[in-house]
């Protein structure tokens, strides 16, 4: 299964439930305002820092760059794809998820 | 393999419908196929013909449409949220149909993905 | 515009009907349900779930007379119907499970008295295999 | 006291445009002045006069109709977020006008209080 | 200054902010999902029960009915009002500041 | 229709815009940015306040061709020199801060040098009084 999250950490709880209600292994994608959490430094950093350690993470890169981000900011272990490797991530992880 | 997408949301006040048309036309680039692109709740307001956006910005409604007739997606705007949120083919754009939420299901059956973007 | 067809014969599939919303603040509870209710016209399978807010969708008591909406919760009486038919009648293939997060319900002080129709408690480590096992995710 | 009401969200999708009818219907019954609605963001949805909802259902867009022939509300829709969303004069519920955002400014210096709805 | 919360605090950060950024003494006024918040006995309890003890905090009764919640379920010191009140509660405490 | 004159001569008031969104994902940004910029033609004072995720605003290198959006913080540039206008000018009577919230900006990792424009980091019991003084509160 492939868990998308599209909210900011700091502003709703959907990573915090999809990090709940997902199995460890299953992958998780962080896209629109969910690639805050995928960015190193903040008071919401460890929540991504710890799902990297049993699960397979990734962050949409045109998502992140819209916001001012940069790629070199972004937690380690976090593998950064553009829409493309979304349709691959979609293709491979079996049913998608959407946490809202 | 086939996707289904499933978009919730409107227009410009949320970022849903952009990531679907993105992720739906990367999967079309690839090769995949993507037989059915399905509006409810507030997405129906894709549909909306009288939709002009600023000249510097992008028309969703536009995008859909052009996508539709170049790959040949099926475009179906949900009958009742539509009807509920003033969707009609008064102002329906080209390219999209109204249709019953049946068509969501037997998306969800027919496709090898079900893609969901929302709020 | 591209009608397609597509060729269902025969599938049987499992949807997650994901509710995670407040009723009411947003509409998402009531679209959603619509959704469930067609769904058995394909008599697919389902697992209709309630975690975070969504708990509150199931709240026995619902009065909306004085916000003057809609209130939607006496779809929980037909999909309960939907249900029993399908886990009676042998010829119906069709698993429906309505189903509340434990720990969800448990943060809102609520207990399954609350609730307007029988629902399974499962808590969040067994949901996530519930959910995973499914074949398409809809709601919010 | 005159109240401004400002309406960010369309109606169905979130209880925003409910909750500030109910808010102007008591003021107004109360004897205050609500000298006018501004429709911004999504908000331009609830003039769509295509709208038709269950019958059984509350009808926003005609209970806004009505409370401003009957006590002379001036419903406002913002010309720009509503080109953006397609509500514009061919599907302009009667009631409503189309006009700048400075409309909005002006109810703020204009009125007693601005109460703000929206998601 | 009347500040009204129109969330859960289990989803959003909305109430919170509202405490962080409004002045002790100034009202609140719990609607729609925000008066989830208003309810005794749940996880999130906490912060009105705080809230109360420096300022007044009121919840719109027809959105807790809505929910299937009862008057009696709402926290000691929160007031709850209708729509009639609300317009008072604006009259009376000047601009109207909304926590989306 | 009930078209409504406001006699708006000699009034002054403080409008604070509220910017608590993150860009991109919804369009709160932007559309609250043209309300500002509208309402310097009335020469109100304002508190342009950047709180919660809102502080992304305003971090500069925003890079929107990827996502095919409209990149609205050129507006900012517009701001900055309609405050410079109005701070230098004697004529305007019009008071623009450009506020961040300390506390939202510290725990974003955020420092003033990321931001595009100059602006004051108040931390939020200044903020509050602020926000408490003003007359009007539009955004989000």
């Amino acid at each position: 299964m492939l868990h998308t999250v599209n909210k900011s950490p700091f502003e709703r709880n959907s990573l915090d439930t999809c990090l709940r209600l997902s199995k460890e292994g299953s992958a998780i994608l962080l896209i629109e305002d969910g690639v805050i959490a995928a960015i190193k430094g903040t008071a919401e950093s460890s929540k991504i820092e710890g799902a990297v350690a049993n699960r397979p993470v990734y962050v949409l890169g045109p998502d992140v760059k819209a916001r001012g981000l940069t790629e070199d900011q972004v937690i380690d272990g976090v593998k950064v794809v553009d829409y493309d490797g979304f349709v691959d991530l979609a293709e491979e992880h079996g049913a998608h998820n959407a946490w809202l | 393999m086939k996707f289904g997408i499933l978009i919730n949301e409107g227009p410009f006040t949320h970022q849903a419908s952009d990531t679907a048309y993105h992720f739906t036309k990367a999967a079309l680039e690839k090769g995949h196929d993507v037989p059915r692109v399905f509006f409810y709740y507030d997405g129906v307001n894709n549909a909306n013909k009288l939709s002009e956006p600023q000249a510097d910005d992008r028309n969703l409604v536009k995008l859909w449409g052009d996508l539709a007739a170049e790959k040949n997606v099926d475009l179906v705007v949900c009958v009742a949220a539509g009807m509920r949120r003033g969707i009609k083919d008064e102002n329906l754009a080209d390219g999209f149909r109204i249709s019953g939420l049946g068509q969501l299901v037997e998306a969800g059956m027919g496709c090898d993905r079900l893609m969901m973007f929302g709020d | 515009m591209a009608e397609y067809e597509f060729d269902t014969e025969g599938v049987k599939k499992t949807f997650t009907f994901m509710n995670r919303k407040a009723p009411y603040g947003t509409v998402y509870a009531l679209e959603v349900l619509e959704t469930v209710l067609i769904s058995a016209a394909f008599e697919q399978h389902a697992n209709i779930v309630f975690a975070d807010d969504g708990v509150y969708q199931l709240k026995a008591g619902h009065d909306t007379a004085d916000i003057g909406m809609k209130n939607f919760s006496p779809t929980f009486g037909i999909i309960e119907m939907e249900k029993e038919d399908a886990d009676e009648d042998e010829d119906i293939d069709m698993n429906w499970r309505i189903i509340v997060e434990k720990e969800s319900m448990e943060a809102r002080g609520l207990t399954e008295d609350d609730f307007k129709v029988d629902v399974e408690v499962i808590a969040a480590a067994e949901l996530a295999d519930i959910i995973d096992a499914s074949d398409c995710v809809i709601g919010g």
